[in-house]
């Protein structure tokens, strides 16, 4: 077994508002192991975002509460830790990505510059062999002529070059784990391909941990080793990504699968979408966040919050559905019937 | 990670009945409508600064209607009692003529205000209209209206009052028009700005595409859209034109005496600084405090309406 | 569908900004046309000129050459108000931001209610309120919606207004500006159906706008490529999907991410180079229905590597 | 990171402690001065021109006044022999020959009547188109060479020799000696103003004076040194060695820096004392008061409908109350004005009784009186507009007035404040109804306050008024050589005017002004004027 | 670049033919005239003095020669001024006035950037109320009431600094405040408002997480951003502040350009109206142009193209 790098326990957040309190993360456990890629997953406002930003500690208080939980980084917990001892912290061992390349970047200084300055700030080099680094970091992350490059603007760079930038700067002191918050959302599909190869091909060469955050499954098919799914603020479906692909038990997770065309989708065919809306976490719903949008809703959805439940050793999810007392369901039908073309497919490429 | 189940108490199997989803609960809504207003004005209030303007601002508007009403002095009653410091008897002391400070203070407030509000109002109408017109046309006639605008703003403002307060006769309307002529710029300014990022939003994009008229646009998207900003400019056009009424009453540009404004109490409270400081203070203090007021409001309303503060 | 008969066709539509001396050429010169009651689906990457392409076409820029035909009438050159806001009435659109389409300032009824005050319809007000009320609904919201503010709704109950502006004036024929990218997964699968739903109940015809290949291929009945201002393919969709001939096509299918852990495993990727397309080059028909941009020497090579 | 932000703070900190420490300490750098035999003063503009013949306002003349010496000068109000060793006029008062005394020009040269001559006909020379050159006048054919109907020569100033100066006048001018001191009748040195035209714009070498004092340094707007004159004729009995004066506008300011201790006195010309500040410097009992020359009239604009009538006119004139206004507005214990000509004007000390202030009962006559002629029922319909020029103590005047009337007559009264320009355009062109107006003898004679009067087209005027009995005993006036009945001519034509109030007379001025303790000798004279020669410092 | 310089140079010319002809005829239009006088002189003299100094001519001869003079950068001598030119009493006077001004901006700046900083990162906490309440008095005093309280108080009573003049440092201490407090106070505004919206600007949040400090963020990242509203107010502020403030200069007793503005009015001293409000409006205009300049130093996005500002 490999050695956990974060464990996040029972993380709860809220954010003040003039409205209430908004209950934005309800109670977020996983684990994330050395040189593996957690997904996480799910609609905006369920939490995701959020959960990474906690991890770095980037929420802002007020209006935002640490209201519970642990986050254990190296067996660490990072909640109690001041500013000052979480700046060490940020950059160096816990790197992040962030999903807009075109504002992350400070528009006014050379991208050189804004490189140079996490290594200075966390290693002790001098500025020569920084300038170095960081013309190095350029090349690794695929950008051409870095001795050029590295004295120009970001406006001088296009949107999947910035990111390759932002990248840089989280690879720059050799992080543990790397955060990526929608990495590729704001990309072209071509430049996508591109900079999950990039992250790819560093995570081999690196080991470094990586926690994915995207609301594109096909995304986390092509990145993670385990996939967690979010939906109003939990965890609700846990797994390998084989697990949450092909023996998905979360009526969430059906839909999330469903909703998506694939390029073999027959157009005269309806999509298989989730109705309704997410719920507002003002006022989390009782029971079951998602009973109100799922077709297959027990009474008891209604009353009771579900726990997780075991589906195997890896998988885990947080559905009465799984109770022994409850009805037996089955993966809706153009779910199973996509799955078993994929694996026509790819048994026929074999 | 696993949980017990018999933390849940008792399920029966009658629980696990599907009963399917409740959409309409999905899609329901919270019961009271937010409008836009009612978010600014929770925000508002947070800001302790901004709501004690406003209480300032309303307890000085009162005291300048009622005062001047119901005091047994007129503000140009001279009444024997020179440079005699504040008492019981008059609040304020009186001034060098032997008038009653306290009186012609609120007397003094309405004609500023009035001043103030009145040059606001007109710089709102031209400003908004001027910056609006230029702003969702485009093109030449922008660059033609705006050109304009640098250059009024290019004149020396002080010439341009001066010789217009010279060549009317002195009095409030004089004043106003000077304090409009150029005032309106800023507006204008700050007007056409927004209409420049609203005119490229979406909705703006939607309304044309259903037809809408430029003057549909403007009345129905943008200012509404733009009032925000306009009411905060507003809310400093309001003490920029306090002060620049004093500043004239100093130059000796204010209004007509015996007719009292804070600007022209203040400049001729001055010269009194040492022998009767409580002309200048009254006058200055009041001065002083509507302006902090007006900018605590405009500030308060800014962060208010700031889409980025929102959550 | 109607295959006989084009509801809308444009010709050489040409779009640049800036100074003439150095324009950007947001549109360079495309031409297609659409049936009435098909959807036609226009991919390309953001930049391509896709958007451009939709407003252009729905006037909201004076465009720099080309034609617009829409219904037998050439849309910039319609000069009396009366003509133009007929036109108005058929033709609409869909915009791409959910929050930045909807006027904050405005409420929902209000919102899809603002072509009847421009277009002075449903004067009565009683008979107004149904209307909205009846949009409303077909858009699967209710009229206790009517009252609310667009900050109230989620993002894809806010499309479904934006849908219901569009609709209010019983235009035949929508642009839809990437409708869905705004939007997550689920709540676009909803959004989809409905346009489906609304294209059946009301023989709409679709200009689909999207940089999502598979959501395109899903909704279109033909699809359209764009790339740097300019068509490069255009198909049957399953004729795209399955034979895409132009190599840039070919790279865009191969990049799209598919939800199957192995397939993704497997997935190669073909890059794109740019290849410069000369002055020569015109729209080809290699195979009936399905047109490729390029010199016709260019247009043989693919196609046999096509083949291949 | 921190780092910086403190040391920026502490920057700020260090530059503003730097800056107090620099201003520390040294504030008594002003009255340093008193051990040197140093004067430090204020003026409240810089000086217009310091052209003796091109200057026309008091603040030039406070410079022109110590730094040129005419024929004639002024001790205690006295008219003494300056530069003019002796003279002798002829029996119809026609002729005055100067003799010059020896004295010098700052850069060596002798001062001769040359000069003189030379400066006067520079004066009256229309090209230089000299502001002041009227006052030249009373000399033969200066009037017409002015206006180019003469020739240069032909004005009756003649230059015998180096030492003789001839000068033949129009009329008898019993004043004209009193002139000869005033400053467009000092002298010029030819050969340097020959050479260079601009010689006057700036302080140095080619600023040749004559006076008891050297224009040392001149910058514009800032600041004026004189230095004691050491070839000065009468060097002996100048104390002062140097004279610093700064260009203060401010009333407020001068008034601080004299508190401060910065400047060692105040009072015109050298900056005023504030209204505001008269009170303090009475509590501190260091005001001055002196009589001055001048006075402060309300001028009633005859061609109006309602001041056309002279009844109304005396009703307003009587229900004034001048002691009331003087005592709790104006505070400088100036003389209610019930005549024309100021006491301080040799001749007219004494009230001539003409009215009484405040006559509140007459006034209502008169106005029962004039409205009858009018054809008005009531005093409330009578509108009258108080036009006055923007400044602070005829505004506060002119509403102490506006309650008199109101009060005592139950006329109302506007006011109508301009700016100076436009309020003299006002005046000029008659578009007004009662507007205030100050007058300051250039000279002390009676005739220089009632000689405006004269016709309705004279440019001071301003009131539409005349009277041919009035034109006509000014004239005989300026005939007669006989100092007695001179004055009696010209006390009948003040009748006249007393009689139908073209003006109001109001107040007579005061000279008030302030002097550090170590200051003595520093007073103006009846004209207002102070000359530094007699200044003396302990 | 170059291009763009020319072509606002060229918005600049023409801006100042009409600046100068509405002043020509704003000018005119005041009643008055230079040589009126309490005491008035025979119409001969008057007659002399217009002949002298061309006033005598149509107006549109005077227009033109107006707009020739201007054109030659020569407005004539001072008409209440003997002998003295107008170009001569810019150029003693506006040292005077730049040197006072730019120690004002300095302290404006100083005390703004300050201020401003710590109300936006302490945003809605104690530090923010002080400084804001701090800012917004600077604001609300006006600079005459100001102005004479330090006269009164820090001169008089404190002995701390000279009453008024202009000879040397110290003199230029209270004036410089005088006019730098109200300065301050906006830009204490304008730095706070910009400093809160950059700092919720993503490249902030990448900056943290890069594991910056609270105040390497502020001096290297969001400070340089937030002061590009400050630079546009500083432009047509610095343009106002060196060629001097008329109340302070008059209070204060400075010899600097200020007083001119509104003495030459007053006065009806047209050369000198003229002289002073083309070389405000060059002023105030060069110092727009140098500020869109300046934009493009500190921000690498903006580039200049033809077409100005938008």
């Amino acid at each position: 077994m490999k050695k956990p790098l974060l464990e996040v326990k029972n993380l709860k957040i809220n954010f003040k508002t003039y409205a209430g309190l908004v209950q934005a993360v309800r109670g977020v456990d996983f684990t994330l192991y050395e040189g593996e890629t957690l997904a996480i997953v799910g609609e905006s406002g369920s939490g995701k975002s959020v959960t990474s930003n906690a991890i770095m500690k980037l929420i802002p208080e007020p209006p935002g509460i640490y209201a519970d939980g642990q986050i254990l980084f190296e067996g660490k917990d990072l909640i109690p830790l001041s500013d000052k001892e979480m700046s060490k912290i940020r950059g160096n061992d816990i790197a992040m990505i962030f999903q807009d390349p075109m504002t992350a970047l400070n528009p006014t200084i050379r991208v050189g510059k804004q490189i140079m300055e996490v290594i200075l700030r966390h290693k002790s080099v001098p500025k020569h062999e920084a300038k170095e680094r960081a013309i190095e970091l350029l090349r690794q992350v695929g950008i051409p002529m870095p001795e050029k490059r590295f004295n120009q603007y970001p406006h001088e760079f296009s949107g999947g070059m910035r990111q390759r930038v932002v990248i840089a700067i989280a690879l720059a002191a050799d992080p543990k784990l790397l955060i990526a918050d929608e990495p590729t959302t704001a990309l072209d599909v071509t430049i996508q391909a591109q900079i999950l190869e990039l992250l790819k091909e560093i995570q081999k060469k690196r080991n470094t941990s990586i926690i994915f955050i995207t609301h594109d499954l096909g995304v986390v098919a092509n990145m993670a080793d385990r996939v967690a799914v979010m939906y109003a603020g939990q965890i609700v479906e846990y797994g390998t990504v084989d697990d949450i692909f092909y023996n998905p038990k979360h009526p969430y997770t059906w839909g999330l699968l469903g909703s998506m065309p694939d390029l073999n989708n027959k157009s005269d065919e309806k999509l298989y979408a989730i109705p309704g809306s997410p719920p507002n976490l003002l006022h989390p719903p009782k029971g079951d966040a998602f009973a109100p949008r799922n077709q297959y809703a027990l009474a008891i959805d209604f009353e009771l919050e579900p726990p997780m439940f075991k589906v195997s050793e890896t998988h885990y999810a947080k559905t009465w559905l799984l109770h022994e007392n409850a009805p037996k369901i089955d993966i809706p039908e153009p779910i199973v019937r996509r799955m078993e073309r994929y694996k026509k497919e790819a048994g026929l490429n074999e | 990670m696993e949980k017990r189940h018999d933390t849940y108490g008792e399920l029966t199997p009658e629980m696990f009945r599907v009963v399917g989803p409740r959409l309409a609960e999905s899609d329901q809504m919270p019961k009271k409508t937010v409008s836009f207003w009612k978010e600014v004005w929770y925000r508002f209030r947070q800001n302790k600064l901004a709501v004690s303007g406003v209480f300032i601002l309303a307890i000085i508007a009162l005291l300048a209607i009622f005062v001047p009403e119901f005091s047994q002095y007129s503000y140009r009653d001279q009444l024997g009692v020179y440079n005699e410091a504040p008492s019981k008897e008059h609040w304020f002391g009186t001034d060098d003529l032997g008038r009653d400070v306290f009186v012609r203070v609120w007397y003094g407030a309405r004609i500023s205000l009035f001043i103030g509000i009145t040059a606001a109002i007109i710089d709102l109408i031209i400003g908004v209209l001027w910056g609006s017109i230029s702003g969702l046309f485009g093109g030449r006639v922008d660059d033609i209206m705006m050109r304009i605008v640098d250059i009024l703003s290019a004149i020396p403002y002080l010439l341009v009052v001066i010789i217009l307060l010279v060549v009317m006769e002195q009095g409030l309307l004089p004043m106003i028009i000077a304090l409009s002529i150029t005032g309106w710029v800023n507006m204008a300014r700050i007007v056409r700005g927004e209409v420049l990022s609203i005119k490229n939003r979406e909705f703006v994009l939607a309304a044309r595409t259903l037809g809408a008229s430029n003057w549909h646009l403007i009345v129905r998207h943008i200012i509404p859209n733009a009032l925000g900003a306009i009411l905060v400019t507003m809310t400093l056009t309001i003490p920029t034109a306090i002060f620049t009424e004093a500043f004239l009453s100093f130059l000796g540009l204010g209004v007509n005496q015996p007719i009292a404004s804070w600007g022209t109490m203040a400049s001729e409270g001055m010269g009194g600084l040492r022998v009767a400081p409580w002309r200048l203070f009254f006058p200055a203090f009041f001065i002083s405090l509507t302006i902090f007021a007006f900018n605590a409001v405009g500030d308060g309303l800014r962060d208010a309406l700031d889409p980025k503060l929102r959550k | 569908m109607n295959k006989n008969h084009k509801i809308l066709e444009v010709k050489n539509l040409t779009q640049y900004f800036g100074p003439p001396s150095n324009p950007i050429k947001a549109v360079d010169g495309i031409s297609f046309h659409i049936y009435e009651g098909e959807t036609l689906g226009l991919v390309g990457e953001s930049g391509c000129g896709k958007s451009t392409t939709g407003r252009s076409i729905i006037g909201l820029y004076n465009i720099t050459d080309g034609e617009v035909i829409f219904k037998g009438q050439n849309v910039h050159q319609i000069k009396s108000k009366k003509e133009k806001k007929r036109l108005k009435r058929e033709m609409q659109m869909i915009f791409q931001d959910p929050y930045a389409s909807l006027n904050p300032r405005m409420t929902a009824g209000e919102i899809i209610g603002e072509g009847f005050d421009i277009h002075g319809l449903y004067k009565n007000k009683q008979e107004r309120q149904e209307k909205i009320i009846s949009l409303l609904e077909a858009v699967g919201l209710n009229r206790e919606h009517m009252m609310r503010y667009p900050h109230e709704f989620s993002g894809g109950q806010r499309q479904r207004i934006g849908i219901a502006r569009a609709l209010s004036l019983d235009p035949s024929f929508i642009i839809a500006d990437e409708p869905i990218s705004a939007l997550d997964v689920s709540i676009q699968a909803q959004v989809v159906n409905l346009l489906k739903e609304l294209q059946e109940e009301r023989n709409l015809t679709y200009l689909f706008i999207a940089h999502d290949l598979s959501m395109v291929k899903y909704i279109s009945d033909r699809i359209a490529v764009m790339y740097r201002g300019k068509i490069v393919e255009l198909g049957e969709a399953e004729e795209i999907y399955h034979h895409p001939i132009h190599p840039y096509t070919k790279s865009l299918l191969s990049a799209v991410p598919l939800p199957d852990p192995i397939l993704e495993r497997r997935r190669k990727r073909i890059p794109y180079v740019h290849e410069e397309t000369p002055d020569t080059a015109a729209m080809h028909e290699p195979v009936p229905g399905h047109f490729v941009y390029g010199t016709e020497e260019q247009v043989r090579k693919w196609v046999q590597q096509a083949q291949r | 990171m921190k780092k910086k932000f403190w040391l920026l703070l502490a920057a700020l900190l260090t530059l503003t402690l730097v800056l107090a420490a620099c201003g520390g300490g040294n504030k008594d750098e002003g009255k340093k001065s008193s051990g040197k035999k140093e004067i430090n003063l204020v003026i409240p503009s810089e000086p217009p021109s310091l052209h003796p013949g091109l200057a026309t306002d008091t603040t030039s003349s406070a410079i022109l006044d110590n730094v040129f010496e005419g024929l004639m000068t002024r001790k205690d109000g006295e008219i003494v022999n300056a530069l003019a060793e002796d003279y002798t006029i002829s029996d119809d008062q026609l002729t005055y020959t100067f003799k010059l005394r020896d004295a010098k020009w700052s850069n060596g040269d002798p001062v001769t009547a040359h000069d003189f001559e030379y400066a006067w006909k520079w004066v009256l020379n229309p090209e230089n188109a000299s502001e002041y050159a009227s006052i030249l006048y009373p000399i033969k054919n200066a009037e017409a060479y002015n206006k180019g109907e003469a020739k240069a020569d032909d004005v009756g100033v003649k230059a015998e020799d180096d030492k003789t100066l001839v000068v033949t006048l129009d009329q008898p001018t019993p004043y004209f000696l009193e002139l000869t001191a005033f400053k467009t009748y000092y002298p010029v040195n030819k050969n340097v103003a020959e050479k260079n035209p601009k010689w006057y714009t700036e302080a140095g070498e080619d600023y040749v004076t004559n006076g008891p004092f050297l224009l040392d340094s001149w910058n514009h707007n800032k600041d004026i040194t004189l230095k004691k004159n050491p070839d000065y004729w009468d060097a002996d009995n100048v104390a002062l060695e140097k004279v610093n004066i700064t260009m203060v506008e401010s009333e407020q300011t001068a008034t601080t820096m004299f508190d401060n201790g910065e400047i060692d006195f105040l009072g015109s010309p050298f900056q005023t004392v504030s209204l505001d500040a008269i009170d303090q410097y009475k509590k501190e009992g260091i005001l001055n008061i002196e009589d001055y020359a001048a006075i402060y009239w309300y001028k009633f604009n005859t061609t109006d409908e309602i001041l056309k009538n002279k009844n109304i006119r005396k009703a307003l004139a009587l229900a004034i109350d001048r002691q009331g206004l003087i005592d709790n507005v104006t505070k400088g214990e100036q003389k209610p004005a019930l005549g024309m000509v100021p006491a301080a004007i040799k001749g007219f000390e004494k009230d001539r009784g003409y009215f009484k202030d405040n006559d509140v009962e007459e006034a209502k006559k008169a106005l029962e009186q004039g409205m009858k002629e009018l054809g008005i029922s009531k005093p409330e319909d009578i509108n009258i507009k108080i036009s006055f020029n923007t400044s602070e103590a005829h505004s506060a005047i002119a509403q102490f007035i506006q309650e008199n009337w109101r009060k005592n007559l139950g006329i109302n009264a506007t006011l109508d404040n301009s700016e100076w320009q436009v309020y003299l355009d006002k005046l000029s062109n008659l578009d007004y109804q009662v507007g205030r107006l100050g007058w300051i003898a250039d000279y002390n004679d009676a005739y220089s306050f009632l000689e405006q009067f004269d016709s309705a087209d004279n440019g001071n005027n301003d009131t539409g008024w005349e009277n041919p009995e009035y034109t006509k005993l000014l004239r005989e006036a300026n005939k007669q050589t006989d100092e007695e009945k001179r004055l009696e001519l010209l006390k009948q034509a003040e009748a006249i005017i007393m009689e139908e109030f073209p003006v109001a007379p109001i107040y007579y001025y005061t000279s008030l002004y302030v002097a550090k303790d170590h200051v003595k000798n520093m007073k103006p004279d009846n004209l207002g004027n102070i000359y530094l020669k007699y200044v003396e410092v302990e | 670049m170059l291009k763009y310089i020319i072509k606002r140079i060229i918005h600049i010319l023409i801006a100042l033919f009409l600046i100068v002809t509405a002043t020509f005829f704003l000018m005119k239009a005041a009643p008055g005239n230079p040589f009126a006088n309490e005491r008035d002189f025979p119409p001969e003299i008057e007659a002399n003095l217009n002949a002298k100094y061309g006033l005598d001519n149509p107006w549109y001869i005077q227009y033109k020669d107006y707009l020739i003079n201007t054109l030659k950068f020569d407005f004539g001598e001072s008409m209440k001024y003997k002998e003295r030119s107008t170009n001569d009493i810019i150029a003693e006077g506006f040292p005077v006035s730049l040197a006072l001004g730019l120690e004002a901006m300095l302290i404006a700046v100083g005390l703004g950037i300050l201020f401003g900083i710590i109300a936006a990162l302490y945003h809605n906490r104690f530090p923010d109320y002080i400084a804001t309440t701090i800012a917004v008095l600077g604001i609300s005093v006006p600079s005459f009431v100001l102005a004479g309280l330090m006269q009164y108080f820090i001169s008089l009573k404190l002995g701390l600094f000279p009453v008024a003049g202009w000879n040397g440092f110290k003199y230029t201490v209270l004036p410089a405040l005088a006019i730098a407090l109200t300065h301050a106070g906006y830009i204490a505004k304008l730095v706070r408002s910009s400093m809160l919206e950059e700092n919720h600007s993503e490249y902030v949040k990448l900056a943290r997480a890069k594991g910056l400090g609270k105040w390497t963020i502020v001096f290297k990242h969001t400070l340089r951003n937030a002061l590009m509203p400050v630079i546009t107010y500083l432009g047509p502020l610095t343009a106002g502040v060196v060629t001097g403030s008329f109340i302070i200069e008059q209070i204060f007793a400075i010899p600097g350009l200020g007083r001119h503005f509104v003495q030459s009015i007053t006065n009806r001293d047209y050369t000198v109206i003229m002289g002073t409000t083309v070389f405000y409006a060059i002023i105030l205009m060069f110092a727009v142009l140098i500020v869109d300049i300046l934009y493009t130093i500190i921000d690498p996005r903006i580039k200049l193209k033809g077409g100005g500002r938008k």
